[in-house]
Parts: C-alpha cells; structure tokens; sequence
C-alpha cells in the first residue's frame, strides 16, 4: 500500500476530491497548512509598516491506496488539482507496510 | 416623520396629527377626529409671550424646548450606533477573509455620509419651500442655527438647527450602510466609495425632500413617520439596483438551481449588530417624534419594540416550520423586519397592531430571502429582503392599522423605491463602465482584505478552507 | 422601586421614602425622620391646578413629567442593552460548539418576555388592588395608557403608562436569560423555550407582584429598590433549580472529585457583555427612581458605579491570594456581583457604605463560585453566585445600610428565593418527564450548533480538540 | 469645561463665556464680545425667587436643573462606554496571547479609577479655593452632594454633586486607560496597576485642577473645553513616558531599520472600539458644557461628529496616498484624531471649521504614527499619537479657531504635557528599579495571558505561528 | 523505526494519550484534520439553503516507535479509539529510516 | 528521494525556513501541530480550577528531498531548531519513491 501526499491550492480540494470519487476511492484526510516555494508570498501592510508573507495557505490530502491504483490516483489529483499556474503543489508517494480500519480490526488493502 | 417643514403653513396641523396619532388608542381611526384635533391643537398652541419671557429671564430656555433638544441629541447618538450595528452584522454574515473590507466600507460610509449631509444633502432634503420633487442643497452654516427661541424651525420644532441636522444626518449614512452588505464580498472599494457618496450625498435627500421636505408625497397626504420607505425601502432598492448590476459571489448559485451557500463567519458579531440596530431604533424612532412629548415618544417605544419581538418569533416560527431548522440568520432578519415595518407607523397605532405588523414582517422577510436566493439575487445579508421589501410592507401597513389612505402609502412607498432603484441602477452601470465595478475572480477567491487593504483581519487564528 | 402601586394609597409616603432615602447622608437612618419627612411630602405635593394650567397650555404636559417620561425610556433602552450584554457573557463563557445555540436563545428570550409581558405579565404583576399574593394577568390596552395628566399612575408616577410598560417589560426577560446561561450547552432548545416562557411569563409576575405590586412584602415593609431579590435572586434560584433538575455538563467532573473545567471560547465576548451589563446597570438602577428627581437619580449612579468597581476589586484581590492567579472571569464575576449587590439599596445609602456593600458581594461571589463547584452544581456562567447568592446579600445589605429591617428583609429576599426555586423545580421536573430537558450525549459532545440549528457560529475558523 | 470652579466668584462670566462660545458662528470672535456677552448674563441670570418657589412647591426641582442633571449623568454613562471602547480596541490591535491580560487591565482601572477618585481625586482636582498648583484630596462625603437648590455647586452649576463627581470620575479612569494601550504586550501586570493607580489618583487631580479647578492655568485664560490637553495629552505623554522606561515589545525594530510589524489580532473588535469611543465622546464632549443649554450641546454634538468623519477621511486620504493601502488601523485612528482634535474647542467654533480642525488632526497621526515607529518608539495601539500629539494640535487649535489665545493655548498644553510626561517617567523608573517593570522574554514570547493569568482568551481556536 | 499514524476521533485523543503512555511511549503529535470516508457528514442550513458538510473533524496522531513495540502501539491506539461506529478511522504504519533529536543530537531509536 | 519531517518549537521556524534556503531547499509545508513529551505542559486555570495542558503547540516542517542532500538538511534544521532546552523536537526521515510536480507533470527528483 501506498500513502498518497498531496499538497494542492486550497480551492481545488472540492474537485479532488471528486476526482478520487469517481475513481472509486472512498476516504482520505485533509489537513490545512502553509506552504513555501517558488511561488512567493505577497507584500501585506500594517500601520505603514511592509512586510511579506513567504507562506501560503495550501491543502494537504492524504490518501492510502493498494498499490494496483496508485497510477490513477495521482493521475486523477494531478488533473484535478492542475491550474498551470505556479503553486499548483506537489504529489509525493510513500511507502505504507500495515493498515488497520480501528472499528473492524481489519488490516491490509482491506482496512483502506 | 415631520422635520424643516415645521417651517411651512403645515407646521401645525401636522404636529397636530402626530400628536393625535400618539393618542390613538387602537387599529384605526376617524379622519373626523383628525380634523377636530388639529383644530384644537392649532388654537391651543398660540405661543403666551409673559410665560416665555419668564422662562428666558434665566438664561434658561423654554423648558420643553430644552428636553426636547436633549432627546433628539441622545436620539441622535443612539442611530448613530445603528452604524456599529450594520458594521458588526455584515462583517458578521460575510467570510473572514473579507472582514477588513466591510469594516472599512462602513467607517467610511459614516464619516462621508456626515460630511456630505453637512455640506449639500441637509440643504437640499430640507429646502424650506420649493417645487416639490427637487431642490439644490447648500452646506450648512452657523446662522439661526444655535436659536433656542423657535426662529429656526417655528413653534411645531422644539429644537435647534444643530439638532436637526445632526439627528438627520445619522440617518443619511444609513442608506449607503444598506447597499454595503448587499454587495459585500465582490465590489471594488473604490468604485464603491463612489457609488455610496453619490447615493447619499444626492439621490438620498432628493426621494427624502418630497416627503419630510414637505415636497409632493407630503401634499398628498403621505406619512412615513420615521422612514419605512425613505431610509429603509430607499437603501434596499438602491442595494437591489446594485446587487443586479454587479452579479452574484463566485460559486454561490451551481448548475442546477442549487444553491451553494456561502456562510458568515462570525454569529456573534452578527448578534451583536442586531441588537445594537434594535438599540439604535429607539432614537431612530422614538427621536422622530422630533420632541419629548411623553405619549408619543413612549407609545414609539412600546410599539416599536413589540414589533421587533413579533418579528423575530414569527420568523422562527417560519423558519422552523419551512427550512425545518430554529434558523439564527433568520430570526436576525425576523428581528430587523419587525423594526423596517413598524418605523412608518409607530406613532399611529396601537400595541396589538404593532405586534401584528411585526408579525408579518418577520413572515414576509424569510420568504423574501428564500425567493431573492432562487432568482439568483445574491445578498449576503439579507438587506434587499429586510429594508426593502419589509420596508414596503411597513409603509402599507401605516395606512392599513394607522388610518391613512392605503393607495397614497402605496404610490408613495412605490415612487421611492422606484426611484431609488432606476437612478441607482444607472449610477453603477456607469461606474461599471468607468472605473469598473467588480474585483478580480483571484481576488474574490482570495478575499478582498489582502487584495483591496493588503490586511488581514484574524491574523492570528488558523483558516479552515471551505470543503 | 415603587411601580402602579403609586396608585393606591401608599404613593406619596412610599415616595417620599424614596426621596428621603436618597438624601440619606450616611450608613443608617432613624425610622423617625422618614416619619416625618412622609408627613413634609405629603403636603408639600398637592398639584396647583394654575400652573398645571399654565404649562399644558402649550399642549406641553408639566415639564417635570415630561423629563422624568423620558429619562424611564431612555432607562428603558439601557436595560435593554443588558440583554446584548447577557447575550454575549455567555455566549464568551461557553464552548464554540454551543454558540450560536445560546445566542438563539437570547434572542429568542428578549422577544418572547416583551410579548407574553404585554399580553399576561405586566397586569399580573401590577394589579393594583389585590389579595396580595396572586392576580390573574391581561393584555395591556390602549386605555389611559397614554395620558400624561397623571391620570394614569397618580401624582407618585411621573410617566405614562406606556413608559412603565416598555420599562418594566425590559427587568422581564432578564429572569429567563440568567436561566439560559447556567444551563447553557446541554439544555434541549424546544424545553428551555417551554421553561423559559413559563417562568418569565407566569411565575416572575407572581412574587413580582409581591413587592411592586403593593402585595404582602410590600405590606410588611419590605424593600427592594431595583430587584436584588425580585429580578436577581429569582433568577438565580429558578436557575439553581434547572440545574439540579438538568445535571451537569458530561466531563465537567471527573471520579475522586476531580473537576475538568471547560473553557469558555471567547474572553472579549464575555468582557464586553460585562461592560454592557455596567452599562445597562445605570437605567436598572438609575431608572428605578421612576422619575428624574435629581439628587435621587445621581446618588443611584454614584453607589451604582462604587459598588461595580468594589466588587471588581475585592474579587480580583480574593482570587489572586486564594486561587493565586488574577482570573479575569472572576473578576468580571465580581464586577457583577458588586452591580447586583447594591440594586436592593442603591438609593438608600452613601457611597462609602456601596463600597463596602459591593466589596462584599465581589467575595461572596468568588467563595459561591468554589462552592457550587464543590457540590457538582455546573453552572457555567456562575449565574446562580452572581444574581442568586448576591441578590440574597443585596436585599440583606440594604436593611443593614439603608435603615430597612433587617429580619424583614430577610423574610422577603427567602420568600422570593425560594418561591423561584420550588416553582421552576417543579417546572422542570414536569417538561423533563413530558418533552426532555436534555440533549442526547452524541448531541453534547457534537455541540449543540450543529445538533439542535445545523449551524456552525465560526465556520471559517479551525477549531482545536481538547487535549 | 468648567467644574467646581463654577462655586467661585469667577462662576457667572466663565458661565457666560461658555455661553457665548456657544453661539459663535463662525471661526474667531473679538475679545470685545465676549466681555460684552458676560455683562449680559450675569445681569441677566439674578434668580427670580417667585419662580423657583412655584416650581419647588411640587417638590419638583427648577426643571432646567432637572434636565441638566439627568444630561450629565447620562453623559457620564457615554463616557463610561469609552472604557469598554478602549478594551476592544487595545485587545483588537493586540496578539490573541495577550488579550486576557489587557482586558483584565481595563476592568481593573476603570473599577481603580473610580475608587481612587471617590477616595481622593475628585477634591484634590476641585478643591474650591487653592493655591492654583496643588491641592491635597480628600474622600467625597454626602454632604450637599444631594442639594438641588444650587448649594453645590451655585447658579453656574445644574447639577447635584452626585452628578459632578460620577461624570468626572468616569474622565479620570481614561488617563491610565491610554497608557494601558501603549505599554501593552510586554509589561509587569502588577507593576502597571501600580503605575496606573498612581496617574489616575495622584497625578491626573493635579494638572487637572490647573484648568478645572480654578488653578493658574485657568486664571491666565487658558481654554481647554472637554479634555485635549487635561485628560488626552496628559495620558499621550504619560504613555510616551512608559513606554520610553519600557522598551519597544522584542522582535518589532529588526537590524537595518527594519520593522517587522506585530499584527493585531481582531480588526473587528478594533473597529468596535473606535465606534463605541465616537459614541462616548458624545457624552465626553456634550456633557462638558455641564448644562442641557440647548444652542451649546447640540453646537458641540454636531463638531464632534463632523470633525470625527473629518478625520477619517483625511486618514484614509493620506494613507492611501503615503502608504499606498487604505489601511483600516489608520483610518480607526485618524477618526480617534479627529475627536482629541475637536475636544478643546467643540464648543467655541462653528460646524466647518471642526470640519478643518478634525481633517488635520487626521493627517497628523497618521504621519506622527510612522514617525514615533522610525524612532523606535513602540506603541502598539497608536495612543501617543492619537491622544499626546492631536491633544496638543486640538488645544492650540481652539486657539486658533476658537478665539483664544494661542500663546496661552500652547503654554497650557505644553505645560500639561511636560508635567505628565515627567512625573510618569520618575514613576516608572522608580518602579521598574524597585518591582521590574517589563516581563521576561520567554513570558513576552509565550504572551502575558499564559505567563500572567495562566488563561487563554480563545482556547478552542487553533492559533496559527507567524511564518 | 515505524511511524504510526492513526486518524482518530477528536474525543478520543484523551483516551488514546493514555493509552500510549501506558505502555511507555512519551511522545507523540497532533494534527488536527478533516476526514472524508464512508461515515457521511451532515446537511447543514443556512438563510433556507442546505449544504452537506463532507468532511468531518478528526484528529491525526503520529507516533514514532522502535520496530519492537509497533504492534503494541497499534493494538493501544486500536483499543482506545474503538467506538465501533463508523468513523473510528484508521492507523498506517510507515518506515521510518533515520531519527534525530534535536536537542541533543542524538539520532536512531534513541532518539525517539 | 525523502520526507524530511521536523518538529520544532513555533518561534524558530522563520530560523529554520532561512537555514533551508541557504542550503538551496527551495520548498517546504508547514502544519501547525500540538506536541505530547518529555517537555510537560503547563498549569492553567479556569475560575477558581485548575488543569493541565499537555499538549504545546509545536510546528512540524515537511520537506522533501533528493538522497544526495539530506545529511545536509537534517544538519541545518537540527543546528537551526536548537535551543538547547528541552522540547526542541523531532526529525524524521521517511522514503519518498515517486514525487510529482502538478503544474509541471515532473517527476522524481525534479519535481522537488
Ligand atoms: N521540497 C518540498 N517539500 C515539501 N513541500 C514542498 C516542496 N516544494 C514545494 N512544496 C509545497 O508545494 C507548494 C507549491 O510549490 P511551489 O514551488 O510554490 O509551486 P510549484 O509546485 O508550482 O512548483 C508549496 O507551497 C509547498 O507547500
Ligand atoms: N483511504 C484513506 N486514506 C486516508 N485516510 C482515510 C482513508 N479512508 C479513511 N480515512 C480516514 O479515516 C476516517 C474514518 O474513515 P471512515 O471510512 O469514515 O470510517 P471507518 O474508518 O469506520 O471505515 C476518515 O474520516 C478519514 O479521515
Ligand atoms: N515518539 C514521538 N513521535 C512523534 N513525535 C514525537 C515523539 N516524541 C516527541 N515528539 C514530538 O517532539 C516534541 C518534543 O519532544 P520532547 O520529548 O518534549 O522534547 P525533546 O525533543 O527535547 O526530547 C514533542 O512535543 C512531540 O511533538
């Protein structure tokens, strides 16, 4: 199994989340958090002083997949999630060795 | 609502049928004790100079006069935090991510608001006599306007010109505050500093002047006592006339009819601001009655109050039953529909017939936002639906429970609306076409706080995006 | 207060009790001089028809009436604000999950008393002459409610009846809303709308009428000039009783006697519903007098403000040396505490002696507040302390300041108490076994936004689990 | 603004003087005049026995005293308001990690200041007849606070001492609250109650008594209506002084110049501060003409507000142009500006020229905002620049506008302001040197409400760390 | 070294908390998170219109472990976090290859 | 490539986001989380009780990166992130087998 990372504009979480929907994949976990990259912050002002804001609020949509569909689900987020636009995000995938469902005690492909 | 046209030959007469409309015991009344009470009035108010003479040998003005200033002041402040009010509720029904804006909409609508009244609208919503439909205004000036000895507004006014004018202008500001929560969360802060400035500093005092100018609505015998149409129906449709021109937020109305609601940020700020509004309309009705004559100010009170309170059990009631849900955001705006409709009439009925003019409103008001929402009007507080529409029903239910002719309240309350609908539709088509109207689509998705003020308004709280 | 009763053949001695009071330099007073100065009013008061003559001459009622009218209203509207103030105190001291719950329930509370106190309350509570202890209620009506020749409350009364109505109907609703916080974020909506109703509607007139309505208390010389035991102390052992019947909310206390405190969500909320409660507390107290008698009404702001800002300290300094921190809800707490400690006596005494009273009340409400924690009583906006236990100290406070009885005293503010307690014992006893007064668990741990309104109070904002 | 003085022989012309400025129309007014218009009064003003008899025989106090008292005590609940203005405000342009800790201080020095000047403050400020520098206070007592026959406070004074004190009371507590803003986020909590109590008890009575009380600054003409210097830049410059003694909070002035901004955390609590100090000003400014005088209360409500919107505008103006943003702090503070600006001279200029005096206020702060930043002057909520700068700018511009002697105007100001700042100073020093003054680092960094109270102001919301 | 990660209820970290230092684990972290799976959110309403709150609050718990005592943890968080309603959520395991404390530099098993 | 994933006191952050940069990393996500440790919370209290709160708030940093550089990264947010006291926090290396830039559709190491 693998854990699917994706961090993506904040906006586009209702279409990814479709996305993986159609797909078939029934469940993930979305956290808020900040990012920085090569997209850069905007200059705010307070009270006639400047400063930048070098993070900027994005998604992150964790998913756990078995392994056969993989392929799909991040084509599917990548699609879904693409504006051609700097600060789109990343995808990384890692590594999950034992999955559980807490409420049946089942484990592996079958606990996702 | 009877202001400088105490100066015109009406003076007496009026302040004759407001006085009686205070007595008014229940529903309606007979034009004939109108009549006779005007008589009586006009005869008994012949000014008896040995007891002013006394009065003023102390320095010290006739007394009533002097209360009747103080209660206007104090009215006067008292809307002036109906500002508060309107700054708190649209802040508090809009998204976070737009919270400076709308906090800095409404500093600058009070402030310009205040400032143009002083320097054209007062003059030209009170002209004193004039053609009826419209009069050029003037800033105001020092002269006569400190007399304490009726010189400035005649013996049907029992204050000075500093607080008339101040008293009015609160209300000025108030109906550009309307417009500000409609098209909340999109407008371009610019363009929507110049549409306010235009809607209160010239449209207002014009739709005003025909009725407490003593222009044509007031000769046909219109009475809007503390501004159902004239503040209240006035903004809503100017609001309306904007909301058209400007379309609804990004992602509010989907593909289908559904409707994808975008929720306010904030409940209590909400809450706060309906009940400083329910504050503020005790000086803005309870003030209209532009003296301290204790049976109408305190019959104002206890109707005005009663209908805020019918207004908001009957639409919990609505909303219970319709949207199956005890609805705060529409008990807010039940609240506020029972006040819209009682402000035409609060001095001409009875405490039973306040309760059902509330009653109504709050009913009215949640089928109106129910309605606007399926027609794609996108009004993220309510404020077509409360001033506007609820400001109609008011204005119809004066003629209805306070005795006066229900088509001349209809033609008046329509002429208002109509008006302040067509010359604001046309102001922000222009405005669209100049300097544009409406902010980009990033920016709306942004928020305009970063985009319009470079601010942020809870930088230190963490934001939940929408899922 | 002195209210209708200034109808029936107390109304001048009663007054000029008041007034004397209101001189009263010092901690006591002789029983005798009150004697005496009865007898000085007395004559002192009756009317000169030339000058009434005078005066109305203007179609101006007596000035005196007019600003003692006014000054009821505009106290009116300051009590009024204590509702936003209630509002936001509880909605500050309470989880987010449950905020848009109580601010409903605010809302709902303020509308409903000002409607079931106009069509029941008011003529049940001021029945003029009556058995003493209980009269059936009515509508209120137009009739003579808005003369202004006294004919309606008696030369004792300078307003109209609108003005004692609109007045009176505002201390209401503060029965219920005193409730709606000590049970705040586990009651079942539709019960407390029932309860609520019910104890603002039917029970608060009854022991009202007690007292202000010339019934036995009052026959006995019982005093209690703002409601320290009649609004207070009843609403704080009607909300004792609801508690008990309701238990305490899941998680608060823990096995062994440990307790969980669960945090309030918003300290600025509940500051400023504090500072709003200081606020109204002026027109509470202030408008109380029920005139615009000068040294009576100033001396009320005097022991009013001393006593607020007494009670502040003495809780602050109590807190910091028992439970070793500065706690800001304690010393808003005390704040309060030192507001509803002086109500009782407010007119009856010096400043130094609403010093005391205040500090004293600041102290007992701290230790009240450790107490009912001890014993599993979970009120978690320390209604009961704040308005229970110190309405009970105020009434006491003001027999031994202000030259009352003191056994008296003591009779009545336990009569009141524990009338309260036992009727809206039973009360809850009865809608908990018909309706349910409890939300389920999954609902109280949901928070009762999303469960009872579908309703989020701060959806933008991310919201931190409990650790 | 003339208090207790009014009992000297200097009562009837400065009554006068009051009087007169009243009804100057328009920017200036010849000395001629004004000598002129003080004959007339006091001529005028010999009491007529025969009518404070009939009127007194109701046991109905001479109405105009009546009126005027209750105007004041209502005065004095507006400006009680201001201290919940100044909480919000102060917590809005704060860090959430601090907001217990300034909202417990403001409760603490409005319930402080009461005290102290009960206890002392208000004789030592006005203690009839004194040296002209300094006075020792004493406690009030009842006696003749209650007379209403002008024993008090003599024919110059409509108003029972009740009413003097509580109003002037509600004045003393804002000096220390000023400070509170300046000094916030990094000091000691008890070290500021010290410091606090000390201003507001001992040293605020002193200067104030140069002015109000009769003292020297009064005898050479000096004019100060309501405040700009007494009560404004009297707590500026103390703050400056503080803040001077305390450092700017660690992490604002980085290396190079540099500055990196410290976020308030609620611009709407901040907004509804400013809203609510505008409303209190209306009982700050109008109640200082210490009657109901209708010409001079109504002329005072109408150049508080214009100059308040004044100097929003000209805020916004200038920091959109400057700043290129049109920055809601600065357009909150500008409208601040424009009401110091305005109190000293409120009642002595027409409606365009407050217009002028609020509108420069406006671009004053905003530029002394930017600079007190580049000289490192750390003042989180502005209050230096509001309060000290545009309280000396309001005090010469009576001068100028008003008809005084801008010479003394300047001494005046300077000369309070000097006095503030230097006493503050000592104070603080000799605190920080004997209790510490400023809290540790990991206490700033962790924020006082942890460090200070062990409470948080918000515990369910997740707070987000500044990237 | 394994990191466990278990998507739990909010209500639920108390009892988990203790569960874990029960059997000797001293540290943990917390993230709070949004899930999307089978348990279905609610229809919400607000001004007459409704809407369905897919995601749900839930709390992340990530737990650093020796590979010896990995299933003790799973089993402690399992146990804890059962209600057996849907929605308890879920715990993946995921390698971990390297582990520093900061403080002391101090890296591997030890430094958890 | 891997998941750099540092816990750290919030107040170092900026330090830490500099310390990265320097070292040519130019992206990161920040999520705000609350920490369990050896560190223990702090005593509040809430009118007149008193409680402990146990969990601080604490920011963790994920950073992905190429094999080649991440001693390098470890060793910048371990000296950046120091204080010495304890609660400085954890750094955890996790394996990353595929990344993907969604703008971009890169992949692997260039996607970073
Ligand atoms: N090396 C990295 N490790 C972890 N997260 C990263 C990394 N680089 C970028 N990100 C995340 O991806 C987001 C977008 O990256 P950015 O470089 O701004 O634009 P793009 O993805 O289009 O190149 C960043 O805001 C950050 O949250
Ligand atoms: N495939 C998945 N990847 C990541 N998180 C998941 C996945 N499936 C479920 N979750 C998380 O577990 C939570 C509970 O899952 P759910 O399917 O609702 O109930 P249950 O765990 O009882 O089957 C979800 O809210 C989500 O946060
Ligand atoms: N086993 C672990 N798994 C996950 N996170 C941990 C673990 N141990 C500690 N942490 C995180 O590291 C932070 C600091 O750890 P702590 O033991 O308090 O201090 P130190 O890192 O100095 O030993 C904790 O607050 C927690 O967020």
């Amino acid at each position: 199994m693998k854990l699917v990372k994706a961090i993506i504009k904040p906006f586009k979480l209702e279409e990814v989340k479709e996305a993986l929907s159609e797909i078939g994949v029934e469940g993930m976990t979305v956290t808020e958090v900040k990012g920085f990259g090569r997209q850069k912050g905007h200059t705010e002002i307070y009270r006639g002083s400047e400063y930048t804001v070098d993070f900027l609020p994005k998604v992150m949509v964790d998913v756990a997949v078995g392994e056969d569909i993989v392929g799909k689900v991040v084509e599917a987020i990548k699609s879904a999630a693409k504006t051609g636009k700097i600060g789109d995000g990343k995808i990384f995938v890692i590594p999950i060795e034992e999955a559980v469902r807490i409420r049946t005690d089942e484990s592996g492909e079958g606990a996702i | 609502m009877i202001k400088k046209i105490a100066k015109s030959r009406w003076a007496l007469p009026l302040t004759a049928l407001l006085l009686i409309a205070a007595f008014s015991p229940a529903f309606g009344q007979e034009a004939s004790d109108v009549v006779e009470a005007v008589e009586a009035v006009v005869t008994a108010a012949e000014p008896d100079e040995d007891f002013l003479a006394l009065q003023t040998q102390y320095g010290v003005t006739f007394d009533f006069f002097t209360v009747s200033n103080l209660w206007t002041l104090i009215a006067a402040a008292l809307v002036f935090i109906m500002h508060l009010g309107f700054a708190t509720l649209e802040a508090g029904l809009t998204q976070s991510k737009n919270t400076v804006n709308i906090l800095f909409k409404n500093v600058f609508v009070i402030s310009m608001g205040l400032l143009t009244y002083a320097a054209y609208g007062f003059n030209g919503m009170y002209p004193g006599d004039f053609n009826g439909f419209f009069a050029v205004g003037s800033p105001i000036t020092s002269a006569d306007y400190g007399n304490t000895d009726f010189s400035y507004g005649g013996t049907g006014l029992c204050m000075t010109g500093w607080s008339d004018f101040i008293f009015q202008a609160m209300f000025a500001a108030t109906a550009a505050t309307i417009i500000s929560g409609a098209v909340a969360e999109r407008i371009k802060l610019p363009s929507f500093m110049v549409v306010g400035t235009v809607v209160v500093g010239l449209l207002y005092p014009i739709s005003g002047s025909w009725k407490w100018g003593g222009g044509w609505l007031d000769g046909m015998g219109f009475y809007d006592f503390a501004g159902s149409s004239l503040v209240h129906a006035f903004g809503g449709f100017a609001a309306l006339a904007a909301v058209m021109v400007l379309g609804p937020r990004k992602g509010k109305y989907l593909s289908g009819g559904r409707i994808k609601p975008i929720l306010g940020h904030s409940m209590p700020l909400a809450t706060i601001g309906v009940f400083l509004l329910f504050l503020g309309w005790f000086g803005f009705n309870g003030g209209s009655v532009l003296s301290a004559a204790p049976e109408a100010v305190s019959l104002v009170f206890v109707t005005t109050a009663l209908a805020a309170a019918a207004g908001a059990l009957s639409s919990i009631l609505v909303s219970w039953t319709v949207i199956k849900k005890p609805d705060l955001s529409m008990a807010l705006n039940g609240l506020l529909a029972g006040l819209v409709g009682i402000t035409a009439g609060a001095d001409s009925m009875g405490p039973w017939a306040a309760v059902l003019v509330g009653a109504i409103a709050g009913v009215i008001v949640v089928f109106a936002i129910l309605f606007f929402d399926k027609i794609k009007i996108d009004d993220p507080v309510g404020a077509i639906s409360v001033h506007g529409v609820c400001g109609i029903w008011g204005t119809v239910a004066a003629g209805i429970f306070g005795g006066y002719n229900v088509l001349t309240q209809i033609i008046g309350t329509l002429s208002v609306s109509v008006f302040a609908f067509v010359t604001t539709f046309v102001l922000c088509v222009i405005v669209k076409a100049t300097m544009g109207l409406r902010v980009s689509e990033d920016e709306e998705a942004e928020g305009l706080d970063i985009g319009e003020h470079g601010q942020e308004a809870y930088p230190d709280f963490q934001v939940a995006s929408k899922g």
